[in-house]
């Protein structure tokens, strides 16, 4: 547990002196700035390059998505979800529907879970993947991007052809799936599985052993295992902590008990680790992929839920492995047609406040590379 | 008029550059080509850059403007000439608008030793070298100034970054440069030199390229230059004055238009600037490649074919990739267009087959092909490596790349007088 | 210009000699000036450069490249960017507020006059006809010159210096470990 | 685990289960304690979140919760307590670290202070804004229209 006096706030009214007096310097970095990865502001203080302190300044992209939800339906609310982490709506509407079918107490059926898994690994991988093109273009790196992006591409194409959307799906229906698969898409998938493998290959033939990238990973932005547990530090950043935990494994959702995959975790919580992790986790995605595509049960996509969306009064708490971390939906039904409340625990809003914390004592260009490694989406984390 | 003929002609049979022979009207000459091709060659650059990075990253780069966005680089002149030049309200608009001149200037006027040939460059100065790296360094000056004249934190930081950087890594180029006099001064007279010809014609002279010189030591002094060169002109992996995710784009940050395309202009002359240095130092400047080996002049015509071949190679793909434009109205310029510079190339491919042309664009091509041989690393490099974090690059400089040239150094001096010292030792041994 | 005939083989006419001399001189006085009477001290900083620059080019006149490209390297090149980075990091707006220039700058003008006027007597000839040190006046070498500082430095039978040169060269080693050890609070 | 903290502190607590997810009701003034003894104790070493729900119809206002997890039992808890419209809470800051954020964010969309909190301020508003919006009271149009002119220089953000 750290200390909590060494997480004091910044002191922002230090007047803007000249350097030689004051050794000091108040940098603003963002909200419109290349490497934060959105509409995030940072104020650093620096001594040279090394930085004092920090404090995030977020809330540019907020549009009240907790409000929005007392207004609509469940039903009406679902689409809302994707617009948080817009790189893995995927799992954003998973999160929701089962969060609402467990207050419904109703189950998706077989099929319908398969097809789940399927495509929240598919966009567990796209997220990664968007992730790792990002990071490594912070660091400096350009061309792992493009690579990425091409592989990405694949996924996306076979979201389109599922749902017609590639980026905000809305894929799942409370008590199923919006859509039967179309004809071909277990082909699909193992094509994609069978061609993104050697591709995964290559990124990390570009970047696990070229000595930049070490030096420029290894020991920065390190978190221990117990300080990531006392920040809420969830995902792989806390696994590359040398914390085993994986809410598929520690309360395991949809039907993730039946798949056989490894939690990888690290040693030393630094950014390499965080980057040799999320490596790893594309392998076991393929492997629930692989796993998953071959077992599709026949049968019906929807349980059988009432038109009007109606569940009694009570509240839930329901989390899945998003990701980028816990991404927990708590719902107060009033037994009306509208929840009376829902709150989303983004798992970003809650890593990010870990930056401070990881930033300390380390140089500006660390600042970029852990921001990267923290794999925010400014949308969920201001929702 | 006949005399000012004669002052003309003068000059042909000579064996000097146009400044060692003191001839103006020359001199002027080769100031304008090596300036008019200096520019060409950063157009050229700007579009084999953004080309080549793009088919290493999958995709196609400019299309768009011209055959295979041929003429890209001139619509971005263009865009860049038109362009609202703007200067922040808060900036020092004096040194603001000095500063890119500064380093255009000083990224230019290095050129005047660079020898392209024997008697191909604009004066041959007896401290080439020395001339070479105390110019190119000015450009410091204009980059710090560049960066506080912008009065805005990023630049400020990016001007910093970048001087320390440049500083630092001018020690150990220094070192790598040294160790080369000292091979030049290996013959019966022991002079060596500090003249960019001189240096090619040491190496002419002892028969060997001094990359292969003291095997390893001048492959070492290499990789030192390599490597600093590389810093010296803030590139990937050492672009941090410039890193985009950190400083957004360093020292230019506030630069817009006429003045922003300076910069971009002196940073690809000094690519080439210092590119010329390695070639001239290590790599036998002019000179065509086994000029020991393969000396009967049968190899010497081959040699001299090349750069004929070279451009019908060029004008056969351009028609190969006329062939293979989409067969559509639409394309229907743009094919011509292809073609037209395919037709380019090939008439100036057989042009240098004539005997009076090929011996005298010789060199000049031998140069150019090394030189362009550096562009792509740094192109290749771009594509390749993350970037080095400010720390670690001064790391890099003082504490791997000094000691090993001053060991270098040392190590180059004993090797080149090891009979001396032998005969010495034995002396001193006897008595 | 000059009719290629009248050109001897072997040496390096002169290209129009008084007026880059001219140029020169003025540029570095009119630079020599802007140092101490700008406010701003980049833009004294500046002029000390272009001072310094044009100083190197007459160097070059001289037939001395090797004085001119050290002159470049180390001052115009090491020192002012030091120069520079030590300028930018204090307070331009406070300096300007500061005086310029101290009480004794009567005296300086005299002085700088007094010299000025020793220069303008040494360098014309007087109304007699003859100058001040008529056999002082030097006249340069049109040769390059850097074999010959070379020869007078290490040289194993012309050298006289080269003990003088290292001694120098250590003198300045241990200025440069002593400016480590002031400016690091811990090594 | 509940029979022990029923026993210590009687009718404070209330501990109950809907489908399948426990939760705890306690007084406001049993808090800090019980709080404290989830964390210490009984290993509740991470703190998921903070949130809050307004009843405007009720006499105490507010649904304060804290949902717990533990990694050595593999359990997941929800801590919940009724406060009225103005009273503030003890931060957990010094318990887990992570509540900062979150109750920050708590404070911004509901106005409920917590006591001892390092830098309570608002952190998705501007904070110079007026109103906290999840209050049942604040309209889903509402705005703070004053702060938009001021601060954006138009009429209306809608």
């Amino acid at each position: 547990m750290t200390d909590p006096t060494s997480l004091s706030p910044l002191d922002l009214e230090t007047p803007d002196k000249t350097f030689l007096d004051a050794n000091e310097l108040v940098i603003n970095m963002g909200p419109q700035h290349p490497a934060t990865h959105g509409v995030l502001r940072v104020i650093l203080r620096l001594d040279g390059e090394k930085v004092m302190g920090l404090e995030c300044v977020i809330g540019y992209l907020h549009r009240g998505v907790e409000k929005i939800a007392e207004n609509r339906t469940y039903t009406m609310f679902n689409p809302y979800v994707d617009r948080m982490d817009y790189v893995a709506a995927v799992s954003n509407g998973l999160g929701y529907c089962e969060a609402v079918e467990k207050l419904l107490n109703v189950e998706a059926p077989p099929r319908a879970q398969y097809v789940r898994v399927i495509l929240t690994e598919l966009n567990r991988m796209a997220s990664h993947q968007l992730w790792l093109g990002t990071h490594a273009l912070d660091i400096g790196a350009i061309t792992p991007l493009f690579y990425t992006f091409r592989d990405r591409e694949e996924i996306l194409k076979i979201f389109e052809k599922y749902c017609g959307a590639r980026l905000t799906t809305h894929a799942f229906r409370i008590g199923g799936l919006q859509y039967e698969t179309y004809d071909g898409f277990e082909k699909d998938v193992k094509t994609f599985v069978a061609f993104v493998r050697p591709k995964i290959d290559e990124y990390e033939e570009l970047l696990t052993t070229n000595r930049i990238w070490l030096e420029r990973t290894k020991g920065v932005g390190k978190i221990s295992g117990k300080d990531a547990i006392a920040l809420g530090v969830t995902g792989p950043v806390l696994r590359a902590s040398g914390v085993k935990w994986d809410i598929r494994k520690a309360l395991p959702y949809a039907n993730y008990k039946n798949f056989d995959f490894d939690i990888p975790t690290g040693e030393n919580g630094d950014t390499y680790d965080r980057y040799l992790v999320r490596m790893a986790e594309f392998r076991q995605s393929l492997r629930i992929i692989e796993q998953a595509v071959d077992h599709i049960p026949e049968g019906s996509i929807m349980a059988k839920v009432p038109k009007v969306i109606k569940p009694p009064v009570g509240e839930i708490y329901h989390s899945i492995e998003a990701p980028k971390g816990e991404l927990g939906y708590f719902i107060v039904s009033d037994g009306s047609t509208q929840p009376y409340r829902i709150r989303v625990r983004p798992p970003s809003f809650v890593n990010l406040q870990a930056l401070e914390v990881m930033c300390r004592g380390q140089l500006v260009a660390d600042v970029i590379a852990v921001i990267g490694t923290l794999d925010i989406v400014l949308g969920e984390v201001d929702r | 008029m006949h005399a000012l003929m004669q002052y003309i002609q003068s000059y042909l049979d000579s064996d000097k550059t146009p400044g060692g022979a003191g001839n103006i009207f020359w001199a002027t000459v080769y100031i304008l080509l090596v300036f008019a091709g200096l520019s060409v060659a950063v157009i050229a650059m700007n579009w084999l850059e953004r080309k080549i990075l793009a088919h290493m990253q999958v995709r196609l780069g400019p299309m768009r403007v011209g055959p295979h966005g041929l003429l890209q680089p001139i619509a971005d002149a263009i865009k860049l000439l038109l362009k609202e030049d703007i200067i922040p309200a808060e900036a020092d608009a004096v040194v603001f608008w000095i500063a890119p001149f500064i380093v255009v200037l000083a990224a230019f006027t290095v050129f005047v030793v660079v020898p392209f040939g024997p008697t191909h460059a604009i004066t041959d100065m007896n401290i080439g070298i020395l001339f070479m790296l105390g110019v190119s360094s000015l450009s410091v000056l204009g980059i710090v100034t560049a960066g506080w004249a912008s009065n805005s934190h990023y630049p400020l930081i990016g001007a910093l970054r970048s001087s320390a950087q440049m500083v630092s890594y001018e020690v150990a180029m220094g070192l790598a440069v040294v160790s080369v006099i000292l091979m030049t001064s290996l013959n019966d007279q022991s002079t060596g030199t500090l003249s960019m010809i001189g240096i090619v014609q040491a190496q002419l002279a002892q028969q060997e390229w001094f990359i292969f010189k003291f095997f390893p030591l001048g492959l070492i002094g290499f990789g030192i230059f390599a490597i600093a060169m590389v810093a010296e002109t803030n590139r990937a992996p050492f672009d941090l004055p410039e890193a985009e995710s950190e400083l957004t784009a360093g020292f230019h940050t506030e630069y817009s238009g006429f003045r922003w395309s300076l910069f971009f202009l002196a940073e690809y002359s000094a690519m080439i600037a210092v590119s010329s240095i390695a070639v001239t130092l290590w790599l036998g400047g002019w000179l065509r490649p086994f000029p020991n080996l393969l000396v009967a002049p049968p190899w010497d015509l081959v040699f001299s074919l090349f750069p004929a071949i070279t451009f019908l190679l060029l004008a056969a793909m351009c028609f190969y990739n006329t062939a293979r434009m989409p067969k559509h109205p639409l394309f229907k310029v743009q094919t011509i267009g292809l073609a037209g510079f395919g037709v380019v190339l090939g008439l100036i491919g057989l042009i240098l087959f004539l005997p009076a042309v090929r011996l005298r664009v010789n060199d000049i091509f031998w140069f150019s092909a090394k030189v362009a041989g550096f562009m792509y690393l740094y192109i290749w490099y771009r594509g390749t490596f993350p970037r080095y974090r400010f720390d670690q690059l001064m790391k890099v400089g003082w504490k791997v790349l000094l000691p090993t040239g001053l060991a270098l150094l040392v190590l180059t001096a004993f090797v080149g007088m090891r009979t001396e010292l032998w005969a010495e030792l034995q002396g001193v041994w006897r008595r | 210009m000059n009719p290629a005939g009248m050109i001897p083989a072997g040496t390096n006419p002169p290209v129009a000699t008084p007026f880059f001399f001219y140029l020169l001189a003025a540029i570095m006085v009119i630079g020599g000036v802007m140092v101490i009477t700008r406010k701003n001290a980049v833009h004294s900083a500046m002029a000390l450069i272009t001072t310094l620059l044009a100083q190197a080019a007459l160097y070059l006149m001289l037939y001395a490249p090797f004085v001119a490209g050290v002159q470049i390297i180390l001052y115009a090149g090491g020192i002012m960017v030091l120069f520079l980075f030590v300028i930018m990091l204090i307070s331009v707006e406070r300096a300007e507020k500061e005086r310029q220039f101290n009480k004794q700058w009567p005296v300086g003008i005299v002085a700088a006059a007094a010299l000025g006027g020793l220069f303008i007597a040494v360098y014309t000839t007087t109304t007699k006809g003859r100058a001040l040190f008529p056999e002082g006046r030097m006249t340069y070498g049109e040769t390059q010159n850097t074999q010959q500082i070379a020869a007078l430095l290490f040289d194993r039978t012309a050298g006289q210096y080269m003990f003088a040169f290292e001694i120098a060269s250590l003198l300045l080693l241990v200025a440069i470990i002593g400016a480590v050890v002031m400016a690091k609070k811990r090594i | 685990m509940i029979a022990k903290l029923k026993g210590n502190y009687g009718s404070g607590i209330e501990p109950l289960t809907y489908l399948g997810q426990n939760y705890m009701v306690v007084d406001r003034s049993l808090i800090p304690e019980i709080l404290q003894v989830l964390r210490n104790e009984e290993q509740f070493d991470y703190c998921v979140d903070i949130t809050a729900v307004h009843y405007p119809k009720r006499e105490k206002q507010f649904d304060v919760l804290w949902i717990l997890y533990s990694f050595p039992r593999n359990q997941r808890i929800r801590v919940k307590t009724q406060i009225a419209d103005g009273e503030t809470l003890p931060s957990s800051v010094p318990i887990w670290a992570t509540t900062n954020w979150l109750e920050r964010e708590v404070f911004d969309m509901f106005g409920i202070r917590f006591d001892g909190h390092p830098d309570m301020k608002r952190i998705l508003l501007p904070d110079g804004w007026k109103g906290h919006p999840l209050r049942k009271d604040y309209g889903i149009l509402q705005q703070d229209n004053e702060w938009v002119q001021i601060n954006l220089g138009i009429e209306s953000g809608q």
